[in-house]
């Protein structure tokens, strides 16, 4: 298989991300959205590695976005039950006391 | 003494710890201490001007001088040192800031922090006169202006808050670009030094030639930028029409002897900076601009005295006049003659006394009628035959009455100007004399409506002037006088330095 | 007579104690004044009596030197003395860096000579006169003391202004003067019992702001010529510009250097149309209008054309002769409408100054004859002023005519000696006034014959006019007052006559008022034919052609130039006769006219004011200038000033204000700037929403899912930016 | 072994900064919660020890450990700057009268994480500890944000910051994958050095072949330091969370993290563009990023100073304040010229000075007055002068006056933008910083121009006495600035 099509995958599921994360009106989906883009990354580290011949960067580097992203699932899914539980609401635009 | 000038400037500073470790109720022992703090500067800046030797400054070498490096990375150092022009500026810092504080006994307000912030202040005008360093000059500059601020905002009129900001914010525009092209400079120079920056200048080795594409600015030439950038700096502390209107209220609100200050010699401030780091500097832009410059300055002239005239307010009306009086700095240092720059420092000197003097004419109405309605006077003189006489003596040196310093100042200026080797500084001398009937106007109609005629019932109780406002106003008055007959006393001690800054400045023109 | 030799190294240093001594009067009568017993009058009076005195000494021996001296042609050698002579020069500028001839410095000094003997001795006896006369007229008065320290003062910038070697000086003490005259106007604006309190401190500023835009005419003016000569000194200036005339001829700058210089003129010695202070001016204190407004400071105009004479060139001439013989009988038609006392002598005087100024311009003989009409008039009209103060002091400060009347039992004195004065005034021979007026009259008449222009044209017509004028509302004044019944029971039963100190100054004065003139009791030239002391002091030669005893060394450039001095000293005789027949043809026709209307009756003025009402109305209301120059000029500035106040509060300061404007539309700027700088004068917070800005503001949302389309956005114009530049 | 052995020392700060945050932890186990203030001086004095092995370091030779940590004056620089900053921020925490003085020993904890975060995130030329080290930041970061748990406004910051913050590293991240599939690697002074075509063959090719991939894997890794550094248009997290979050960390936010943005970024632009044996194409793109960051430098002052114009909250204020200063210090930056640098590097070290200071001051507003709201001071410069007077100079010092630090930092900011054809950028900063006078001196005119308020001061005097020497410091440094430039110009020894 191409690199090119690793790379379409990867930034469809990049552009998914963004999308997610701006539009889905639940905190949980933002989550997700992040989460894609990570994996978004990952799939082109991979891919890069493989196609780049010999050394192993791009895969080391993919295990420690693993990490990273189960770290920073925790921490946020914490921070989400937290919100939700002082404004009682999933929608990220429920929580709007800091503004202009 | 080695170190007099430093000695001058830093007392001050001395006098302000002083008050800051004294308790706030000691208020007799921190008027004394600002008396002290205040007065060994003028008997200092006294003994220096009768033995500063004018001769010296005919090669443009300065007196006095003290030089250490300070921050040796940017290689800026502390330079100070007079010359013909500053001297006589320093001294009358030292004067006014010395009346200015049994001036300001009347103020019951937070005595403590007004006379720290009285004595900072005379850190920095003082260091501004003496820096012969361009960044110690511009950190001077700028310490000059927070206490003012607070001078402003803490202690003056009703709309003080707006005053004090406007203040800072039209001189702080000003010295952003003067920062600017001060960075500049130094860049194409390697030195802050203003002597040596004079003198490279005058070789033609200033031209921005070692910065990145030749210095150009939004299609300026460097020379052009940098001295307009440096011009508008002054400008605004002079100020100069277009860019005054922060002055009549900073004047208005402030505190009368705030207001003596401000006008006695920050402005000065802004027209010793052209004389001193600005157009010397840069010479060629000067040349090529200088009509524009005698535009202004003639603008000013008649447009503050016009705008005068239509104040109601006492106050104002002075301010305005200030607008006037410093157009003649600009006319007479356009127009590139001996003369002209001679009237032009004399200007600054004589408008120094007078509308400070005139400042406190009007502190002592206000602090009567607390107004100052020129309307709402009248008949004044009778309850008040002194100040009447000491007004009416303050206005006619205002209004630049022959014997009177503000005369030889303006007829200085004038002559000088019309004797430019550019011809159309004549029309602008021409233009410039309806300045002189208006201010004439507007002096005599205030002093009409103020003393002259019936009396206001309201006012007839009024206590004439007492001992201390007396005081404060009456060497002030005197000078005014004594400079108008002997001119030589200043003129003799400003003249070869000014002579000297002509040639270099003529030198760049041919 | 050894005592009457002029030597320089005594004399300068009188000189120089000449203004010294009232100024240190004044010193200590501005401190101490109010302490002194008397409130010091007598001190000041004193010390200008011992002026006069000196004054006098040296007049007579510039006197001794012209009856004496000896010169080639037999002629007296010219009486010219500067204090250089005696090593008194002041550098005043620079004293220590400068070489003493250095074009930037100015070297000051005292300059005597026959013109400069004379006015000093006219100031200082009329203003000797003065004091004592004010002695008794000023007595009570609470601010009694300042007026003799200001009349000093001004004595001491008059005294000053005579003895000038240069024009800048003269320029300094011409505005002290006018500083002092401001004041004196003043006096009564600070006295809470004057009726006229409000009109008095009106008419000092209106005074000084006249005056001063003479003053600064004549700035530009010597400005100008000192831009070409590099001096300011009287020689100087005489020797450049005819030198330059000579090589060049006249220029065109000279002459508007030249119209500058006589603006000086036109303010203070009140010519059209710079007049209009000077009636007004009589809010003063009557010996105040004696002095300074009748006999020294307005004067000084005319000295000033004295000295600058050489400068002045043909076209300048013929201009100062028009204004003068414009206002010459325009002032004296207006002179003949006015019932206040002092009215009459302030227009009489402005119509006398237009005598001398025209006789100036006419040049030659007229020059010599307009400065001695300057010093005959200096006495008779100090004279009339304190004669007209005596009889208002006489009648407790009433000052219209029409309420006097039938006064000449009660005040015998004082009528006496305002008729002499009268006499003088009005040209009859044997009275000072006739001699120095007759000459102005002939050298019109010369200067027509010669080959005139339209000024000396209408001079020709004008003068012998307004000298007919003159006389009759001199003699009007005289009848209205002094004759008749008394119109006013309640006046008349109170007049008396005046103190002693005040009738000796008025005798005096009048005693010069007759004398002045001519010699005519030791030669009996009653009509005048023989050259006047006047001339003999100024060593003028019969011809006028050589002017040398004025300016030395100088071959004037504008004074009969090209023609033969035998012709001219022809037309001169022939010229004295018509005009001593014009000039008492004339005089007698205005008195006779005012016989039949106020002495005898026989002849209605009110018939004559109604046939011709609307002139009448004109001139009475004086031609309507101060209304023209008050809609005009006056409201011009006050308008002015007012625009531009308002342009600057609202255009310079809204220059700021504006990029808050600009701002609106861009956010937070505008709204913060106009919360902060228009204090709650505009709620600019909700008009922001509405602009562009409000982007600005919008973005900041709170929400973040927003913030992340934002930076999204902004990512992408970035990469596009990095992409395509 | 050796290399090994070597290796742990040359990263032991690192080490005892881990041990001493699992001490901190441990010890708050031990204690169950309370007594946190003991933690608290625990913290205080393991970072003494810290700073004390980062001080021995300056001026030391530089090498690189583990093939991808750099231990150099640059990273030590900013090391001790983090060291003292959470120092500071211990302190506040300590003094934070609204802070319970019971269970939050976690709180230090989390400080000291982020600041193990920072150390990495500033020593490494490799892309993957660089990411890490900002990853643990932010983690840290996000936790403090929410610190005070019941209170909505934490609660919600710390969402925002998460949400924000999850972004940004994902397009960081994505970016670097791109950079790491375009160059073959993730050393970037080997992209910058690497020619022809051999692997890993650099970032030559690319530039020569096509512009546009190279462009959106710089844009997206340049994201990552803008989000931290609050710079257009990543900024907008900045204002909120800033507020939201208790105050000693919006300090911790302002000051520490915002310099580690500082520290990656200058690094990152120093490995790629100005390293030894640079590409020419490479360095010529270089210029173009330092045009966009110019750009960026002129949009970021210019918004954050007209936003924070009409803050009613100083808090607030103070965050849009922090975005501006980040556009001036990015003009250092864009000028990628040592000289630049390191008055980046300086103005860093005088944004320390005064913004710490300003944010205590503000948290003892907060004590005192019990609101961040301006207008709530009025007059309460008369009752505790010398905090006030101290926080005219920080003002001063924001704004760029002299004889204050901030005014050399930006002194040498300007000459540094002239001296590299940045002249237009250096006008927009002076418009700019005559702008901020405007917000900065409400704070002033709020404290002194009013009459003297009711409230009565609070009396904290250790906590007095450090913001005083804040202030002097401020001014000292202001008037002889010779001892920091020459420390930051030894340390700027890439």
């Amino acid at each position: 298989m191409a690199l090119g099509a690793y790379v379409a995958v990867s930034a469809a599921l990049f552009a998914l991300g963004l999308v997610t994360i701006a539009a889905r009106r639940n905190i949980l989906y933002v989550l997700f959205g992040i989460e894609m883009i990570l994996n978004a990354a990952n799939i082109n580290f991979v891919a890069f590695n493989r196609f780049n011949g010999d050394g192993m960067d791009g895969r080391m580097f993919a295990i420690f976005v693993i990490i990273l992203a189960a770290a920073e699932a925790a921490v946020a899914l914490a921070i989400v039950l937290n919100v939700y539980h002082l404004f009682g609401s999933t929608k990220p635009s429920d929580a709007d006391l800091l503004r202009e | 003494m080695e170190n007099i000038l430093s000695l001058i400037t830093f007392i001050p500073l001395v006098g302000m710890m002083v008050i800051i470790c004294l308790p706030k109720q000691a208020i007799g022992l921190i008027k004394g201490v600002s008396l002290v703090a205040t007065g060994i500067p003028l008997v200092l800046a006294t003994q220096l001007y009768f033995a500063y030797d004018p001769a010296h400054g005919a090669d443009g070498s300065y007196w006095a001088e003290e030089q250490f490096a300070w921050i040796k990375m940017i290689n800026a150092n502390y330079h100070v040192g007079v010359d013909g022009i500053s001297l006589p500026l320093v001294w009358l810092t030292s004067l006014l800031l010395f009346l200015g504080v049994p001036a300001s006994f009347g103020i019951k307000k937070s005595q403590k922090a007004y006379y720290a912030l009285l004595l900072l202040l005379e850190v920095g005008i003082f260091g501004v006169f003496i820096s012969l360093d361009y960044f110690l000059f511009y950190v001077f500059w700028e310490i000059m202006l927070l206490p003012m601020y607070f001078l402003i905002g803490i202690w003056g009129g009703p709309r003080r808050e707006y005053a004090a900001i406007k203040f800072f914010l039209y001189t702080l525009a000003g010295s952003v670009l003067m920062l600017i092209a001060i960075i500049a400079l130094r860049l194409d120079s390697g030195t802050f030094s203003i002597p040596l920056l004079v003198e490279m200048a005058s070789n033609g080795t200033l031209t921005g030639a070692s910065l990145p594409g030749g210095g150009e600015l939004l299609g300026m030439s460097f020379s052009t930028w940098a001295f307009w950038f440096l011009f508008v700096g002054f400008a605004i502390k002079i100020p100069v029409f277009p860019f005054h209107t922060w002055l009549p209220d900073a004047h208005v609100q402030a505190p009368t002897p705030i207001s003596v200050i401000l006008a006695g010699i920050l402005l000065k401030l802004g027209g010793y900076g052209l004389m001193r780091a600005c157009f010397p500097i840069l010479p060629g832009a000067f040349v090529e601009n200088a009509y524009f410059l005698g535009i202004l300055g003639a603008f000013s002239i008649v447009y503050g005295s016009f705008v005068a005239l239509g104040q109601t307010d006492f106050k104002r009306m002075v301010a305005y006049s200030s607008v006037s009086h410093m157009g003649y700095v600009l006319l007479g240092t356009g127009a590139l003659t001996v003369w002209g720059t001679d009237g032009a420092a004399m200007q600054m000197f004589a408008h120094g006394t007078s509308s400070a003097a005139m400042f406190m004419v009007v502190g002592v109405i206000y602090d009567r009628a607390h107004h100052r309605d020129l309307n709402g006077f009248g008949g004044l003189s009778q309850p008040m035959p002194v100040y009447w006489g000491l007004t009416t003596f303050c206005f006619f040196a205002a209004l630049g009455l022959p014997t009177m310093s503000g005369f030889i100042a303006e007829a200085l200026t004038l002559v000088g100007a019309f004797q430019s080797s550019d011809t159309r500084f004549q029309a602008l001398v021409l233009f410039s004399v309806i300045g002189i009937v208006i201010t004439a106007a507007f002096l005599l109609w205030a002093i009409q409506r103020v003393f002259l005629g019936p009396l206001n019932e309201k006012y007839k109780d009024y206590p004439d002037m007492n001992f201390r406002e007396i005081f404060c106003m009456a060497p002030l008055l005197f000078l005014c006088l004594l400079l108008g007959v002997f001119p030589h006393l200043i003129l003799d001690k400003m003249e070869p330095s000014i002579t000297h800054l002509v040639n270099l400045l003529q030198s760049a023109a041919n | 007579m050894e005592f009457l030799h002029f030597d320089p190294a005594t004399d300068f240093k009188l000189l120089l104690a000449v203004p010294l001594i009232p100024l240190t009067g004044y010193l200590i009568q501005i401190f101490f004044g109010r302490k002194l017993p008397r409130k010091g009058d007598w001190l000041l009076t004193t010390g200008m009596f011992v002026t006069m005195m000196i004054t006098l000494l040296l007049f007579a021996k510039a006197l001794y030197h012209a009856y004496t001296g000896h010169g080639d042609d037999g002629h007296a050698t010219p009486f010219w003395h500067h204090s250089s002579e005696a090593g008194m020069t002041w550098s005043w500028l620079f004293q220590d860096s400068e070489a003493p001839n250095s074009p930037l410095n100015l070297t000051v000094g005292i300059l005597y000579d026959g013109l400069g003997a004379s006015m000093l001795a006219v100031v200082g006896v009329v203003s000797f006169f003065v004091h004592l006369f004010s002695m008794g007229y000023m007595k009570g008065d609470h601010r009694y003391h300042i007026f003799f320290a200001n009349i000093s003062l001004f004595t001491v910038a008059m005294l000053g202004l005579v003895l000038s070697d240069n024009i800048l000086f003269l320029f300094v003490f011409w505005e002290v003067m006018g500083l002092m005259s401001y004041l004196l106007i003043g006096h009564f604006s600070h006295d809470p019992k004057s009726h006229r309190i409000t009109q008095a401190a009106a008419a000092c500023k209106k005074a000084f702001l006249t005056t001063r835009i003479g003053d600064c005419c004549l700035f530009i003016g010597f400005m100008m010529f000192y831009l070409h000569y590099q001096t300011f000194s009287f020689d100087g200036l005489w020797q450049a510009t005819t030198q330059d005339v000579m090589v060049n001829g006249w220029q065109s700058w000279q002459t508007t250097a030249g119209l500058f210089l006589f603006g000086g003129t036109v303010g203070k010695s009140a010519q059209f149309p710079l007049h209009i202070w000077l009636p007004d001016a009589m809010e003063g204190p009557t010996p105040v209008s004696a002095m300074i407004h009748a006999a020294t400071m307005v004067a000084a105009g005319v000295f000033l054309l004295g000295r600058l004479y050489p400068v002045l060139s043909p076209d300048v001439l013929t201009v100062i002769t028009g204004v003068g013989a414009l206002t010459a009988i325009f002032a004296a038609t207006i002179g003949m409408t006015v019932f206040d006392i002092k009215g009459v002598l302030a227009y009489s005087t402005i119509s006398q100054l237009g005598f001398m100024v025209a006789g100036i311009g006419t040049g030659g003989l007229g020059l010599i004859a307009g400065l001695f009409h300057m010093v005959t008039h200096a006495f008779f009209k100090a004279c009339l002023f304190l004669s007209a103060g005596s009889v208002i002091h006489g009648c407790h400060h009433e000052q219209d005519m029409r309420k006097m009347g039938g006064l000449r039992k009660k005040m015998p004195v004082t009528f006496m000696c305002m008729l002499v004065c009268t006499l003088a005034i009005s040209g009859i021979p044997l009275f000072s006034g006739f001699y120095s007026k007759d000459k102005i009259v002939q050298s019109t008449i010369m200067t027509n014959e010669l080959g005139g222009t339209w000024a000396s044209s209408f001079a020709g017509i004008a003068l012998p006019l307004a000298a007919s004028i003159t006389a009759f509302y001199m003699f009007r004044l005289i009848f209205m007052t002094f004759f008749g019944q008394p119109r006013d029971k309640h006046v008349n039963d109170h007049a008396h006559e005046s103190p002693l100190p005040m009738t000796i100054a008025l005798t005096c004065l009048a005693i010069l008022g007759m004398f002045a003139g001519q010699f005519w009791l030791s030669n009996l030239d009653i009509m005048g034919s023989h050259p006047t002391w006047f001339e003999t002091l100024l060593g003028v030669s019969h011809d006028y052609t050589n002017l040398s005893g004025l300016y030395p060394g100088v071959e004037l450039q504008n004074t009969y130039v090209g023609l033969d001095a035998a012709k001219v000293e022809a037309v001169s005789h022939h010229a004295h006769s018509s005009a001593v027949v014009l000039s008492l043809s004339v005089a007698s026709l205005g008195i006779i006219l005012a016989m039949l209307m106020y002495l005898f009756k026989r002849l209605d003025p009110a018939k004559f004011t109604e046939t011709f009402a609307p002139i009448y109305r004109t001139v009475l209301n004086k031609y309507y200038i101060d209304e023209f120059a008050n809609k005009t000029v006056i409201r011009g500035s006050m308008v002015l000033s007012a625009v531009l106040k308002w342009f600057d509060g609202f255009i310079v300061d809204g220059i700021v204000l504006s990029v808050g404007r600009i701002n609106k539309a861009l956010g937070f700027f505008a709204a913060w700037f106009d919360k902060t700088f228009i204090d709650g004068l505009v709620n600019l917070v909700g008009a922001v929403s509405n602009g562009l800005g409000a982007a600005l503001r919008l973005l900041q949302t709170g929400r973040i899912q927003q913030y992340v389309s934002f930076a999204v956005g902004g990512g992408l114009l970035t990469a596009a930016w990095l992409i395509l530049s | 072994m050796d290399i090994y052995l070597d290796g742990m020392k040359a990263i032991a700060p690192e080490l005892v900064l881990t041990a001493l945050a699992l001490v901190t932890l441990v010890a708050d186990l031990l204690m169950r919660g309370r007594n946190s203030r003991f933690i608290g001086y625990i913290t205080l004095a393991g970072l003494a020890v810290v700073g004390m092995m980062l001080a021995m370091r300056v001026g030391a030779e530089p090498q690189t450990v583990f093939g991808m940590v750099e231990v150099d004056s640059f990273g030590t620089f900013f090391k001790l700057f983090t060291v003292a900053s959470v120092a500071v921020v211990t302190v506040f925490v300590l003094s934070d009268r609204s802070e319970r003085k019971d269970g939050i020993g976690e709180y230090y904890f989390l400080l000291l994480g982020a600041a193990i975060g920072i150390f990495f995130m500033v020593s490494t030329n490799h892309l993957l500890l660089l990411m890490l080290g900002l990853e643990l930041l932010s983690l840290a970061s996000y936790s403090l944000a929410g610190f005070h748990k019941g209170e909505r406004k934490s609660a919600e910051a710390a969402m925002k910051y998460v949400v924000f913050g999850g972004l940004s590293a994902g397009v960081m991240l994505y970016g670097i994958s791109l950079l790491y599939g375009l160059t073959g690697t993730l050393e970037l002074d080997v992209m910058a050095t690497q020619a022809g075509n051999a692997m890993p063959f650099g970032l030559v090719p690319q530039l020569d072949h096509n512009v546009i991939p190279v462009a959106i894997a710089m844009v997206m890794v340049l994201a990552g330091f803008a989000y931290k550094m609050s710079v257009v248009p990543f900024h907008f997290w900045t204002p909120d969370v800033y507020e939201g979050a208790p105050t000693p960390v919006t300090t911790f936010l302002a000051v520490a993290s915002k310099a580690a943005g500082v520290a990656a970024l200058l690094r990152f632009l120093g490995a790629l563009f100005m390293t030894e044996g640079v590409q020419p194409v490479v360095e010529w793109y270089g210029d173009r990023i330092g045009m966009l960051l110019a750009i960026l430098a002129a949009v970021t002052m210019t918004l954050g100073n007209l936003s924070a114009l009409r803050q009613s909250s100083l808090k607030r204020m103070l965050a849009y304040s922090s975005i501006a200063h980040a556009g001036y210090i990015l003009i250092g930056v864009a000028t990628l010229e040592p000289d630049g640098f390191s008055a980046a590097m300086y103005y860093m070290a005088a944004y320390y000075f005064m913004n710490l200071g300003a944010f205590g001051v503000l948290l003892y507003f907060e004590s005192a007055v019990g609101s961040d709201r301006i207008e709530d001071l009025k007059g309460f410069g008369w009752k505790a002068p010398l905090i006030s007077i101290t926080m005219v100079a920080f003002l001063v010092s924001l704004t760029g006056l002299p004889p204050t630090v901030g005014f050399y930092g930006k002194y040498l900011l300007f000459k540094a933008g002239i001296d590299h054809g940045l002249s237009w950028l250096v006008f927009v900063a002076a418009i700019n910083s005559v702008v901020s006078l405007f917000y900065y001196f409400s704070v002033a005119k709020a404290l002194f121009l009013s009459e003297p308020a009711q409230r009565p001061a609070l009396s904290q005097p250790l906590f007095a006495a450090l913001l005083t020497g804040l202030g002097l410091l401020t001014i000292w440094f202001g008037l002889m600035p010779g001892s920091i430039e020459e420390f930051v110009q030894r340390c700027l020894l890439l």
